[in-house]
């Protein structure tokens, strides 16, 4: 049972009026400029890693349909679990990309004191939670989260984000089964990039697809164009709001490509083909989306040089208020393990408070 | 004050909480209907519906990872496990999430979630519903363990640790949820996390244990009397972060020490116990800190009594820190 | 989608041809007598444990067409990864009543030595794998032992037991998805006996089926009415040659009804009414057999009494040659741990060794 | 004799042990094709062909229950868990399974499986990245653990947790993978689990450690020896079973223990360790063992170098145990 894939875009700048967010030129012209913005921020954090200005960082070329179209569905109030990845989805929701490169930096101008590496940020304000390496924990959460949402009455919907490789875990199993069974208002968003590192999707399963999995679980499935910022938007929000509205549960596969390595700490051309590359290359979502828009007559060259233009100098100038901040205060070591500092911690305290002769 | 047994006080604990707080909310493998396996959540369910007394599919990692996430979200979740020996499932929603979100997030998010699992040996229960685990969670940094000994702790320790902002994993010693009777008080009753408690004074040697082995512990404390041996025993009751004035104060008037639990003894818990007191109190010691523990084996079914350290066991060791 | 429940005893006594395994009149009888015994044992088990003479006991009553039948399909030197359940397969695999009944009073007639609680036997020269108590933790490695009996291409399958409730774990899911991918000589039975102690099915899983779920892993999925001996065997039997024909693991659930409580600490009467559990009892697999039997003429009520009387005598002399037996040593308490004892399990049998003086 | 890195002897032992022994098979994340995240596999994959070095889907839980089974129907498995912090989702694989079956069937069913992971900090890998989970596995019986410091040792070490009849946690030293170098004898090599090494000979105070801490080690006893301080220097290799004998025969010499790890202090091995020590060693102690552990945090990303011991802490220690 092959789930249709659904996409919008059409070669002719025509849209599916199925799939139409009917959006006016200038959110889509935003749209578009949040895309280059994305791909321009992770091409800016490759570079800092590079150069060793900071320790690590994942990026989501290829993805930026998938990420923007997604974020630009949440509402207010609607709460976010991340992966590593979805930076993008995150600024959609409102993340400030002052908070985003200072935890870059992991320095005094990181929120979360440089407690955790790159890409691990997060915002209590917006709801958008803690994202922490090991994949797919944040699903089970997610059924909490909405749990206790629809126990209060609110008309929100949780959203989970996780990739291909995390639809292998127990995890994600758990997940599903509860969300399935507890009917919680939440959306179970799979950037399918093809990819788990290096391993490719058809050695993750042998189901053909993420979306057809949802079928075990009782719950909707949707397989959408990952490629497609329109079509992922309005699947998105139709699945946030069908969730908030008390409908169920939705699982989301966006059909996407890591156009990247993984990480920085990655090699991509170990374990795939130039051409594999290449032909994805093809299908890049804001090469795509650029013509539409052209072909419709919103977007010019010049436009696209414009966003691309301001989104690397916003980008600087974020990175150039953060970099040389102070570093974390060491105390803050052992800050945040408890509510309140215990016995052992203070002793520990000493560890470093003692400035130790060499 | 009731007498009540410590299922019971657990039970009572539990119903007081969901009164006081519409945020608590409890969820595990068959709490609802049917009251839990050890009847722990018995009533609840009738009483404050299903809503807030969830029967949940059989997944320890779907249970605690929803736990937290209702946490994060503002609930007050008290998940149960059927059997300490089935937390393992959920070991890494405890230990890479539950554990680490205030301190990853800088504080930002935290998961008071209380997590109440049946522990230990002497029912019959063999490798899969014997086991004390309490050393794995007391090595991860970022949680509260605490283990009542007595009707009266169990209620007044778990109302405190649904309060307590940080997670706890509450541990009931099974084989005291109908033996252990006593009184309890009515009503709102709380005991603090991080106090232990002088189960029995004494000046020769300090007994460190808590759960079920403080009733071996007073067992054999009566038998030494008998010697001319006088111990003191300390229930610790909250196990991490624990009292250590309770304990180094008391070891150092009586100049010996004897932990006792039931748990494996290699890494666990009394061994931390050990290092602890030596490096604190080592220039009172008159003899080396003693260790009376479980086996570095599974638990066993037929020889369950041979595994679980009992008075003769511990006796042999006062006699021998005393005579040392 | 829901798949079809396959079954073939019809009312009538004859037999669906598709599913009909051809067997002559002495087979269907001893399949008859084999579900007549496995219901005796279970019964004396649980009068052993009211009765104190042994710790616990966990029965199939309602359950035999589906322990049988699969049970009878295995073929020798075929690998078993029972649960506490599946006692009855086991002994259709050759696992002789005299250890099975050793095992129920741990003493020196276990072969396992009294380390494990009743229902957790195993025989390592009929490949049946030592049971344990956490739920479905025996399906990955199920996949593992099917793996190796390839790699050395011997033409086995292996079996994988578990119930309803372990189809929520992530170690069924882990199981599924690595046996989809590596198309390993796997079957995994699931006798969906309608609960998880006290958890019912719909509060299990949202999916309508275990069968269902097959599809989420890109593996074979039968649904299979687990009170038809004859059909249970006929889809095991050919899900185990699909496996070592290398044609693909199956999933197949058989859908059945637990009869009694979960086990003797278990109470039903807590959880579920009198009277589903008389309706489910009016399809009882031992009555319904029989019936068809009789209609059919190859069995009479003497038949039928005769087969409980001498299955419940020989359960009896298997009791009686093992209760008495001397207790298990001390010393095994800290053998096996490892192969060759170390040196702080040396010091530690010294803890027993020594007789204290009280 | 050649010069090679700890990764490279790793990847050599596994080549060599598959050359040897057709049961042996490696599985894991990213370890064919790509060669392991490490490197560790790096043309296994190409020599030995995708049924014998097996890139799984990214499930612990699987790769090690997936383990058991094939080690079980006669397989030598060498499973790869990408970074130990990601071991947890596998624990009750590891704790529940891999480590009873051999009691629990008392004898019938073994399950000879070795679970290799990189541990440790310094790659700046934050929480998830660079932890060091011994503890857990030490405290579960049935498990051996071993650490090894060296290339040479991680190659001899590593041949005979394969060829080992019993389950090993093989704990690899991320941090050393590429700074450590040595001269590693060429093909068939072993290093017998169980023994320790004494890497630097001393009278004053025993430095009980290994993995990366034995750099630390040596260079706080380089330092040490300027101050006329000798320390003897033990690296464990096996953590558990440990070599006691060698630990004990130091300090009835020296009279002084310091225990030395990255992990966190609380419930940590130092704990097993100092406890173990003053119980056989008591009136040979001069002073109270000393634990120079990492902190009972998660660990930190920016305040990695602060976090993990370095030789200052440790000559403190030193210090105050020689001046005690
Ligand atoms: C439980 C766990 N195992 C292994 C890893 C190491 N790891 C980090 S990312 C990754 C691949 C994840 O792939 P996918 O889920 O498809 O997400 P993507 O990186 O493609 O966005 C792996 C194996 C991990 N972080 N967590
Ligand atoms: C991981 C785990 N969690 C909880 C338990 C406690 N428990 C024992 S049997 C059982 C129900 C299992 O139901 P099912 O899988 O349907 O098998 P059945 O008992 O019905 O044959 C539970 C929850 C366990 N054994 N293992
Ligand atoms: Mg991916
Ligand atoms: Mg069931």
């Amino acid at each position: 049972m092959e789930l249709p894939l659904l996409a919008a875009l059409r070669e002719d700048g025509s849209i599916d009026p199925d799939l139409d967010p009917k959006f006016d030129g200038e959110i889509l012209l935003l749209l578009f400029r949040k895309m280059v913005f994305l791909r321009a921020l992770d091409e800016k954090g490759q570079h800092l890693q590079r150069a060793g200005r900071i320790g690590f960082y994942i990026g989501a070329a290829g993805q930026e349909a998938a990420e923007i179209g997604s974020g630009f569905a949440l509402r207010k109030g609607d709460w976010v679990f991340p992966s590593y990845r979805d930076q993008g989805a995150a600024l959609m929701h409102g993340y400030p990309l002052p908070s985003l490169v200072g935890q870059l930096f992991g320095n005094s101008k990181d929120l979360t004191k440089g407690k955790q590496m790159p890409n691990h940020w997060c915002d209590r304000a917006l709801c958008i939670v803690s994202v922490s390496s090991p994949v797919a924990t944040q699903l089970p959460q997610a059924v909490g989260a909405a749990y206790a949402a629809r126990m209060r009455g609110e008309k929100t919907a949780v959203i989970g984000y996780f990739g291909d490789g995390g639809s292998s875990t127990g995890e994600f199993h758990a997940a599903m089964n509860f969300a399935g069974v507890f009917r919680t208002p939440n959306v179970f968003f799979c950037s399918n990039n093809q990819y788990a590192i290096s391993t490719p999707f058809a050695r993750q399963t042998a189901s053909g697809s993420v979306a057809a999995k949802a079928a075990a679980y009782g719950i909707e499935g949707v397989r959408v164009d990952g490629n497609d910022v329109l079509a992922v938007y309005t699947v998105t929000r139709r699945a946030m709001e069908r969730a908030s509205e008390g409908s169920g549960p939705t699982l989301v596969e966006a059909v996407t490509y890591r156009m990247g390595s993984h990480s920085t700490s990655d090699d991509q051309a170990r374990y795939r083909s130039a051409e594999e590359v290449e032909e994805w290359g093809r299908k890049d979502p804001i090469r795509r989306y650029g013509g539409w828009l052209k072909k419709k007559g919103l977007l010019t060259d010049q436009d696209e040089a414009e966003a691309s233009s301001s989104a690397r100098e916003e980008v600087q100038r974020a990175v150039a208020a953060c970099e040389s901040a102070p570093p974390v205060p060491r105390e803050s070591l052992v800050e945040d393990v408890y509510a309140e500092m215990p016995w052992h911690l203070s002793e520990q305290l000493e560890w470093i408070r003692e400035p130790i002769a060499r | 004050m009731t007498a009540m047994t410590l299922v019971q006080a657990i039970n009572d604990a539990l119903a007081l909480e969901m009164e006081r707080d519409p945020r608590v909310v409890l969820l595990g493998e068959d709490i609802g209907k049917n009251g839990g396996v050890f009847r722990a959540t018995e009533g609840l369910w009738a009483r404050f519906g299903p809503d807030r007394v969830i029967d949940t599919p059989l997944a320890e990692q779907g249970i605690v990872g929803m736990a937290i996430g209702m946490a994060l979200n503002g609930l007050r979740p008290v998940a149960e496990i059927q059997f300490s020996d089935f937390i393992y499932p959920a070991f890494d929603q405890i230990v890479s999430e539950l554990a680490k979100f205030r301190y990853r997030s800088a504080g930002q998010f935290t998961a008071p979630v209380v997590i109440r699992t049946p522990t230990g040996g002497g029912i019959k229960g063999g490798h899969y519903h014997s086991q004390s685990p309490e050393a794995y969670f007391i090595h991860t940094a970022g949680l509260k363990v605490v283990m009542p000994s007595t009707p009266a702790d169990a209620k007044g320790l778990l109302a405190s640790a649904v309060r307590d902002p940080d997670p706890v994993i509450f541990l009931e010693p099974k084989a005291l949820y109908r033996t252990a009777k006593g009184e309890v008080p009515e009503g709102d009753f709380t005991v603090p996390l991080g106090k232990a408690r002088i189960a029995r004074a004494g000046e020769d040697v300090t007994i460190v244990t808590y759960g079920a082995m403080v009733q071996v512990a007073e067992e054999a404390a009566a038998l030494a009397v008998k010697e001319g041996i006088n111990p003191e025993v300390i229930d610790l009751r909250t196990l991490w972060p624990m009292d250590i004035e309770a304990v180094i104060r008391s070891v150092e008037r009586t100049g010996r020490a004897v932990v006792l639990h039931e748990a494996p003894r290699t890494c666990g818990f009394g061994a931390e116990i050990s290092a602890l007191v030596q490096e604190k109190a080592f220039l009172h010691l008159k003899a080396p800190v003693a260790r009376v523990t479980g086996f570095d084996t599974p638990f066993p079914y037929s020889l369950e009594k041979l595994y679980i350290p009992d008075a003769g066991r511990l006796l042999g060791a006062i006699r021998a820190a005393v005579d040392f």
